[in-house]
């Protein structure tokens, strides 16, 4: 065993002001769910859910502010366990912005679903602490930590809807295999503690820097692998993803197909990248592949249309995955911007999507099949309109976020030499158009046998509405400006980790005698 | 000469001034009338701007003009680079000149969500002609694509019967073969560093590209694939007639008129452009192909029941004269391609008018339906046999000129092409003399021909500018190869080159 | 040079003409349209006699350029014209014999609905003629090659609600299109080989050739593929079917385009490139022999027809098959001789044969006709001088030009004798169902139905002012083209006395005759002595036909009888339609159907498509049951993956 | 004294054992319960290593670890509650509504 080589500990012991600065964010949002939670028993049943709702919204606004205020004084804080940087910010952008349109779309839907919005909110807010959290910590026990705040917050999300079956048992599954997830996740940080002597990426990067990775590493890599897989839901880790979709509550499912899987892919970036992780191409390379294709193809004949956009995520996240077979230092970077951007379109887009099916879900989720949709192009021009946008988008046609998205991708591939994966990428891209077609061609080509109701489209969730389609809008025709940050905050996270001295305390204590 | 700013504005300016006629038509009031209206307006100033390119087109030289080179996209480096020379200036005046007409054949016969038809149609015509004037291949990919959706709709919302399965056949089908054109764009990205279709050019021919010689075969049958699809040649075809069959009067026009030449223009500007080399090396089995869409064409057209889907197979008999004289790699032979690209544009977009205007009175393509029209509606049988003389190229219309470079191109390149090629005359007259005869000859069959009207203002208005055009296109073809002559010499002297390198060695 | 002679107007007087009854034609008289029609064919007539009066001033070839057509690289085509002494005789025949027949229409078709229309299309074709004649280049010709070939399109189908007509129109298209599939592969040659298709730009590159006497060489190709084309459009075996199913459309029709003018641009064309002809021998003795062959071919069905255009129809073909044996043996003067002759006299049989039809109430069918000459006395003489001059009887036109090919062909060595002898069976052929018309039409006693119940009778004919069907002769204005004609076909033969005409165009084929100019001056003898031979056969015919028809009339029958087999053949002229229908239509239109639209494009291609699309639902229907909805099953699929992973994994870092 | 590898191996058998549970056991509970077993072999590792290294760290993350899972059973248990109260069963197997 080698000797710890890189015990990298924080500078100074008594967190100062500016450590919570570089948490603020995660701390304004816990705040405010917890002041949702306080009120939410003091507000009235019916027109008390808005005001609690409203609440949560200003939350996430306050946290976009804080995380601005965050970005302007980026470091590592709390020894070590947290680091501010490009990266981290942006994805509490990402992940915070997520949460606004969720929070925005989720109005109507608590109010059709006579669903208590108090814990509801709140957990919306804790889930977004978690896995803003997770962008941002480097500490892999502190991921463990942001990851399962995160995702306990989302195991009862997804039961939501109590009395439905399907929901409780959507939240069976998730919590069950998630929690099945995360052993393996933990076991990988045992194991890579226990390889390197430290559970700071910085100080296992530097490590595996200095010396050959021994076994243990490999072992404790895939371990971790395994786990942010599952989270990401890349085959052949994604077989919960379509019943959980499924059975969660609409809006929630934007929410867990976006947020958590977008702190998944943060947390992976860092792994992947920042350690160098070794043995990783062929994992990830077939893990690319096979979620493209299986997501796609099983997609092809879903009627319901949850559990076709669940497929459609498990596509994507192998699209993502793609980025990740870079190995050489120069393509890395294309690789994390791409997967960056991808990330945010692919957030904004799916966001919106799954508003409008909550929207049009209507009570108890009624219409949620294909044939509902028929005939919507008539019944309601601009729900169909945006819809349409959406899933053009996740079709990857110009114009949209989600063409650049693949783009970036593909084209980071294609640099690093993986012909072959791209070319599976875009036949698969051509193939998956299918389905989503599917759903326009119901929209407009067909006449309505039996008319699903549209209700008219309140406020709130126009507003979601709207800010989703401009931002997919706006990363299909100018998404220069998002590209370049990406690359920027690519390139801190490639640049080698600070090396701060060891402390004295610490090297006393490795002093003590066996 | 007028103001250089204008010069450089003008092709933007037509190539977005209908997405953004079509952005304020979202803002009119469904008042149908207004919109059909506001729409023709749109179009028919389109179609003028798009005439000063052509009147202040230096038609002597052969290189880019009206260029723009404005950086969009940063990295990876994306530019706004357009222009036009001889080869695509004459495609986006086709398009201009299309869509008014267009309108006006649809101004009565779209009467269900008028205001998405226009929409759409707009929308396309601005993807038709952004297609044609990119220099930077990735704005060509992203048009290429723009160009789907609108006419996906088109068909799928506006077509007839099995409309949904065309739509979803003609999306699915070219959107998979163009997905191969992507990974050969991001190739040449990634080995040159540029979308920019000049610089790669140069690049490639100059030979500086590392690896290209190993991957250049693979990148070749990536752009082809995607554009045979579009063409299309010969195996690659059984989408076109049922999405023309299925598609609204409009839709077809600029299907067969516009679309398929995306195809064909991107195998002359791409294809030969890039490859030169692969594209010799490949031409055999090409050339094949080509002869065996322009006779199976023909031959499967003769024996259609369907007026439409006669028509639809004829397209594929003369796009295939197109491909021939493409990779015949002569003067004539591109010459001719290129004009039978236009007057195919013409002449098919005018039949797919007359067959549409047959379709508004009877509902049915069916030839068995008709028979003896010539009698009702004298007016409407003498515009068919007019634009049917031109498509079954009669010298003096615009058929003949460019059949006759191809295939004359064609023999210079292999007797045996050339000779293949003639009997295509021979087959056209075939399928659209017995075709004529059968719906507008003998005695009227089924009473109720009787009763329908002949043609009404509005179609005379769409369909004699085509008979017009034909007839023009016929006797002054020089005005079009005036402009395309030189490009072409241009486009070709890379082969030169190659053979040189080749005696070379 | 002398002032131009503005050559285009030529052409485009008619197409004005065209123009004008074609767009306005609908609203206007019948008179207005007369006189559109006849104005500007009768100014072609006239421009065209102003040139003939300025021709001998002119430095010939005179040419003249119009406009520049295409240019592709260095190959360009204009619109140009030339003239020579060929050209001036084409040009006079056409535009002549045109505005004859133009005013004969007037009288023909005046009870026609769409009368505008017949004679706009007659305009155009005369534009089409013009250019075919006029232009300077082989692709100038080609235009109005393919342009006649449209107009005969259009007028054969004139009755369009009549089936039969429609289609003889569009067989006739589709027949001669085949040809010009050859004529154009040889412009391709021509073009590859010259680069340029201007005439006398080729004919000065062709000069230094020497003729290919071994056969093989691209001038040979070039040569036998312009015949092919000429096969088409002149009605040559194995393209002549089209020619006789042409007589579906209007008798002024069948007289202009299938016998006096278009069918003879092949003979023109073909004397146009004799300059290449010459110098492929074995093209030539192709053209010869195919112009015998057809000649006699087709005067053998000409015996049997009843339908008295039919019997002009073969005799057209056959009397074109005279031309090109003329051709063939390098007499093309000859050739162009007998052209002009047979523009005369068999414009004015088609004419007078119209004039019997209308005048009887539009019967084709000889056998209801019979003793005619004293109800149309008129029709009946000129049609009888036709006679006369198409049987080869002195000194009628035909006499001298069919027996100047004779002469020719016996004087052009050993494979001309059999030239010779065949075609003067055939001219003894030829006398004799000639007469047999005549005979049959004029003579006996009229059998006509006196009601007018007949098919024909339905366009235009009966039901008119001679509706008891009393046969009438028909109105001056149809009558005096046939006198004119008549003349004409009497007189036409004198210019050809003492090689007069063959010495006029001598300029244009001079070289050619040379071979045969010279055994001419010893054998002067020999030619009298084939004259003669000539003129009994002739009358022989003449005998045969007046002891089968006249004295005995119950012979025919007889004989029919006696060779009954041979005899239904060759009514059914030798079933070479059937032959054709079943050899190349047929299997073309089942082959299509059956193997290429219903076997390759939508089972074989469009299955595959589809079955790929319906794989791929399948394939997903399979995958998705990984998704069993049993949590365990699941959990199993993460163990199982992260089980190999790991595994994986370990084999990697020990592999270290 | 013992060597560091035992307590790995015992810790990794604990983890495979509370695979093997969660693979084979059809009650719910019992699931959830090999899922803790997976939870303390992670610990028993982390505590191996922390002695091997002389890093106090490792055994504070197994307090947190313990802290997590207290927290995950709180909450899986109001979600089999929540579940047993729509289907009235605790098998596994029986709560297969969502499928394919």
């Amino acid at each position: 065993m080698t000797m710890p080589a890189a015990f990298v500990q924080t500078s100074q012991a008594i967190p100062l002001g500016v450590d919570y600065i570089r948490i603020l964010p995660e701390l304004v949002l816990s705040a405010f769910g917890i002041l949702v939670m306080v009120l939410e028993p003091l507000v009235d049943e019916r027109n008390g859910q808005k005001v609690l709702g409203w609440i949560a919204f200003v939350g996430t606004l306050a946290g976009l502010g804080s995380t601005w205020y965050m970005s302007m004084s980026p470091g590592l804080a709390f020894s070590n366990m947290v680091r501010v940087d490009g990266f981290s910010v942006f994805f509490h952008f990402v992940i915070i912005a997520i949460a606004s349109g969720v929070i925005l779309s989720s109005f109507e839907y608590m109010a059709v679903q006579r669903i208590r919005a108090g814990e509801y909110y709140a957990l919306i807010l804790f889930g977004v602490v978690g896995a803003a959290l997770m962008s941002s910590a480097i500490e892999l026990v502190l991921i463990f930590i942001a990851l399962e705040i995160s995702s306990i917050s989302s195991y009862i999300l997804a039961g939501f809807r109590r009395n439905q079956a399907a929901s409780s048992e959507a939240s069976l599954k998730y919590f069950l295999l998630g929690s099945f997830a995360t052993a393996f996740f933990l076991y990988g940080v045992a194991l890579m503690f226990g390889a390197t002597g430290s559970t700071n990426i910085d100080a296992i990067s530097r490590t595996l820097a200095a010396a050959p990775a021994p076994l243990l590493v490999y072992v404790a890599m895939v371990l971790l692998l395994i786990g942010l897989g599952f989270k990401v839901a890349a085959a052949p880790l994604h077989v919960w993803t379509p019943d959980v979709y499924e059975g969660s509550p609409a809006p929630v499912v934007g929410f867990m197909s976006t947020a958590p899987k977008a702190a998944a892919f943060a947390v992976l970036l860092r792994v992947v990248f920042s350690i160098n992780a070794p043995g990783r191409f062929w994992l990830i390379w077939v893990a690319a592949a096979l979620s493209m294709t299986l997501g796609n193809v099983s997609a092809l004949v879903q009627n319901n249309v949850k559990r076709l956009l669940a497929y459609s995520s498990i596509a994507h996240a192998g699209y993502q995955l793609m980025a990740f077979a870079m190995i050489s230092r120069e393509t890395s970077g294309d690789g994390i911007s791409a997967a960056m951007f991808y990330a945010a379109s692919y957030a904004a887009m799916n966001v919106g999507a799954f508003a409008v099916v909550s929207h049009f879900a209507n009570a108890g989720e009624r219409y949620v099949t294909l044939e509902d949709y028929e005939g919507l192009g008539r019944s309601s021009p601009i729900l169909a309109a945006t819809l349409t946008i959406f899933l053009l988008s996740l079709i990857g046609i110009p114009m949209t976020g989600g063409f650049f998205a693949k783009f970036y991708v593909f084209g980071a591939a294609m640099k690093a030499h993986l012909v072959w994966l791209t070319v599976i990428g875009v036949v698969n891209s051509a193939i998956g158009s299918y389905y989503y077609l599917r759903i326009i061609v119901m929209m407009y080509m067909r006449e309505a046998r039996k008319p699903a109701p549209v209700t008219p489209i309140p406020a709130t969730l126009g507003l979601a509405l709207a800010i989703s389609v401009l931002a997919t809008l706006y990363l299909g025709i100018l998404p220069n400006r998002v590209l370049q940050y990406a690359q920027e905050s690519a390139q801190e996270l490639l640049a080698p980790p600070s090396s701060v001295p060891a402390p004295p305390a610490l090297q006393a204590q490795t002093a003590l005698p066996q | 000469m007028n103001s250089p700013s204008l010069d450089s504005m003008i092709v933007t300016l037509v190539t977005f001034a209908p997405l953004a006629g079509a952005l304020l038509l979202v803002l009119l009031p469904r008042r149908d009338r207004d919109i059909r209206i506001f729409s023709l307006v749109v179009s028919l100033l389109t179609f003028v701007l798009s005439l000063h390119l052509a009147v202040y087109f230096h038609r002597a030289q052969s290189g880019f003009q009206y260029e723009i080179d404005k950086p969009w996209i940063s990295s990876p480096n994306i530019h706004y680079h357009i222009g036009i020379d001889g080869i695509s200036l004459w495609l986006v005046i086709l398009t201009t000149f299309l869509t008014p007409l267009c309108v006006l054949i649809s101004w009565k016969s779209v009467h269900d969500r008028v205001k998405e038809f226009f929409i759409i149609l707009l929308i396309l015509e601005t993807a038709l002609i952004g297609v044609f004037i990119s220099l930077d291949l990735f704005l060509f990919y992203f048009f290429w694509e723009a160009t789907l959706i609108p006419m996906a709709l088109l068909i799928g919302i506006f077509g007839h019967e099995r409309k949904v399965y065309a739509a979803v056949k003609f999306f699915v089908y070219t959107m998979i073969a163009s997905a191969f054109m992507l990974a050969a764009i991001l190739w040449l990205y990634a080995h040159t560093g540029s979308f920019d279709f000049v610089t790669i050019r140069d690049r490639v021919l100059s030979g500086a590209v590392p690896g290209f010689p190993a991957a250049a075969q693979w990148l070749f049958l990536g752009f082809f694939i995607a554009f045979a699809v579009k063409v299309p040649v010969f195996p690659f075809h059984t989408w076109l007639p049922d999405a023309h069959v299925e598609a609204p009067t409009a839709g077809s026009v600029l299907l067969a008129g516009v679309l398929l030449k995306m195809g064909t223009y991107g195998m002359l500007r791409f294809n030969l452009g890039l490859f030169p080399e692969q594209a010799r090396s490949n031409a055999w089995w090409i050339v094949i192909l080509a002869l065996i869409g322009i006779i199976y064409g023909a031959l499967v057209a003769m024996v259609q029941p369907n007026l439409k889907k006669l028509v639809a197979y004829s397209s594929i008999s003369h796009l295939g004269f197109v491909v021939l004289g493409i990779f015949s790699f002569t003067q004539s032979g591109l010459n001719g391609a290129m004009f039978v690209m236009l007057a195919h544009g013409v002449s098919t977009g005018g039949l797919f008018m007359l067959t549409g205007i047959l379709h508004e009175r009877r509902h049915t393509y069916e030839i068995s339906e008709f028979g003896g029209l010539a009698g009702p509606t004298p007016i409407y049988a003498a515009s068919f046999l007019f634009i049917l003389l031109a498509s079954a190229g009669l010298p003096l219309l615009n058929g003949f000129i460019g059949e006759f470079l191809v295939m004359n191109g064609a023999f210079e390149a292999r007797a045996v092409y050339g000779v293949l090629a003639a009997t295509g005359v021979i087959w056209s007259a075939c399928y659209l003399l017995w075709m004529y005869q059968r719906v507008f000859y003998g005695k009227v069959t089924h009473p109720v021909n009787n009763s329908i009207g002949d043609m009404d203002g509005f179609e005379m208005a769409a369909v004699w500018p085509c008979a017009a055009a034909t007839l023009v296109m016929g006797v002054a073809p020089i005005l079009w190869l005036g402009a395309i002559d030189p490009a072409i010499h241009a486009a070709l002297t890379p082969f030169a080159q190659v053979v040189s390198k080749v005696v070379g060695q | 040079m002398t002032a131009s002679l503005n050559l285009w107007l030529i052409p485009v007087l008619p197409l004005a003409g065209a123009a004008i009854n074609g767009f306005l034609g609908k609203k206007s008289s019948r008179t207005a349209a007369t006189t559109i029609g006849l104005v500007f064919s009768g100014a072609a007539f006239a421009w065209a006699l102003y040139v003939a009066a300025r021709f001998s001033a002119l430095d010939l070839p005179y040419q003249e350029y119009l406009a520049h057509w295409f240019r592709s690289g260095t190959f360009s085509v204009d619109f140009a014209f030339y003239l020579d002494q060929l050209s001036l005789v084409m040009l006079l025949v056409v535009t002549g014999v045109g505005f004859l027949i133009h005013i004969y229409s007037v009288g023909y078709m005046w009870e026609e609905e769409g009368y505008y229309r017949f004679f706009a299309y007659l305009n155009l074709f005369m534009f089409f003629m013009l250019m075919l004649i006029l232009s300077n280049s082989y692709l100038g010709m080609f235009i109005g090659w393919e342009g006649v070939g449209l107009a005969s399109y259009l007028l054969i189908g004139f009755w369009f609600t009549k089936d039969s007509a429609v289609s003889a129109g569009k067989k006739a298209f589709i027949v001669t299109r085949i040809g010009d599939c050859g004529f154009l592969i040889a412009l391709f040659l021509l073009v590859q080989h010259f680069g340029t298709l201007n005439f006398t730009q080729v004919f000065e590159q062709v000069r230094p050739f020497a003729p290919e006497n071994a056969g093989a060489g691209f001038l040979t190709a070039t040569a036998l593929l312009l015949m092919f084309g000429a096969c088409g459009k002149s009605a040559q075996l194995p393209l002549y079917v089209w020619l006789p199913d042409a007589m579906e459309g209007p008798t002024p029709v069948s007289a202009l385009i299938h016998a006096a003018t278009m069918v003879t641009a092949g003979v023109y064309m073909v004397s146009r490139s004799h300059m290449i002809f010459e110098r492929a021998p074995i093209a030539l003795t192709v053209v010869a022999v195919i112009g015998t062959l057809t000649a006699f071919f087709a005067s053998t069905i000409g015996v049997a027809q009843m339908d008295i255009k039919k019997v002009l129809a073969y005799s057209t073909v056959s009397q074109l098959g005279y031309m090109f044996m003329a051709c063939g043996v390098g007499a093309f003067s000859a050739g162009i001789f007998h052209l002009m002759t047979h523009a005369f006299f068999k414009g004015l049989l088609f004419l007078a044969a119209g004039s019997v039809i209308h005048g009887i109430g539009g019967e084709q069918d000889m056998r209801k006709m019979g003793g005619l000459r004293s109800y149309i006395p008129v029709t009946f003489g000129t049609m009888f001088i036709a006679t006369l001059a198409i049987s080869g009887i002195p000194p009628f036109a035909g006499f001298w030009s069919k027996d100047e090919i004779l002469w020719k062909a016996f004087s052009s060595g050993p494979a001309g004798r059999v030239y010779w002898l065949i075609g003067l069976i055939t001219a003894f052929i030829t006398s004799f169902y000639m007469f047999r018309l005549i005979f049959m039409t004029f003579f006996g006693d009229y059998h006509g139905a006196h009601v007018d119940e007949h098919g024909q009778g339905s366009h235009g004919h009966g039901g008119d002012s001679h509706g008891h069907g009393e046969p009438h002769e028909s109105p001056m204005v149809m009558l005096v083209p046939l006198m004119i004609l008549a003349f004409l076909a009497t007189v036409g033969g004198l210019v050809g006395i003492g090689d007069r005409f063959e010495h006029f165009l001598a300029p244009v084929f001079g070289s050619g005759e040379v071979a045969a100019a010279a055994g001419e001056a010893a054998s002067r003898g020999t030619e009298f002595l084939l004259m003669g031979i000539s003129i009994t056969v002739a009358f022989l015919g003449l005998a045969l036909a007046y002891v089968l028809y006249i004295s005995k009339p119950y012979l025919p029958q007889k004989i029919a009888d006696g060779l009954n087999g041979f005899y239904t053949t060759v009514v059914n002229k030798y079933y070479v339609d059937e032959i054709y229908a079943r050899l190349f239509v047929k299997p073309l239109v089942d082959g299509s159907t059956r193997i290429l639209w219903h076997g390759v494009d939508q089972k074989m291609i469009d299955n595959t498509v589809n079955d790929a699309a319906d794989g791929a639902r399948k394939v997903s229907d399979e995958v998705r049951h990984m998704q069993s909805g049993n949590l365990r099953s699941y959990a199993s699929w993460i163990a199982a993956a992260s089980a190999v992973m790991i595994a994986y994994m370990i084999w990697l870092g020990v592999g270290r | 004294m013992v060597p560091l590898s035992y307590y790995l191996v015992l810790g990794g058998f604990l983890f495979a054992c509370g695979v093997a549970g969660f693979l084979i056991k059809r009650n719910i509970i019992t699931i959830f319960m090999s899922i803790e077993l997976m939870l303390n072999g992670v610990n028993l590792s982390f505590v191996a290593f922390a002695a091997h290294w002389h890093a106090l760290a490792g055994q504070i993350f197994v307090f947190f670890v313990m802290v997590v899972a207290a927290a995950e059973s709180a909450v899986g248990l109001a979600i089999i509650i929540a579940v047993y109260r729509t289907r009235e069963t605790l098998n596994v197997d029986q709560v297969n509504l969502l499928k394919l």
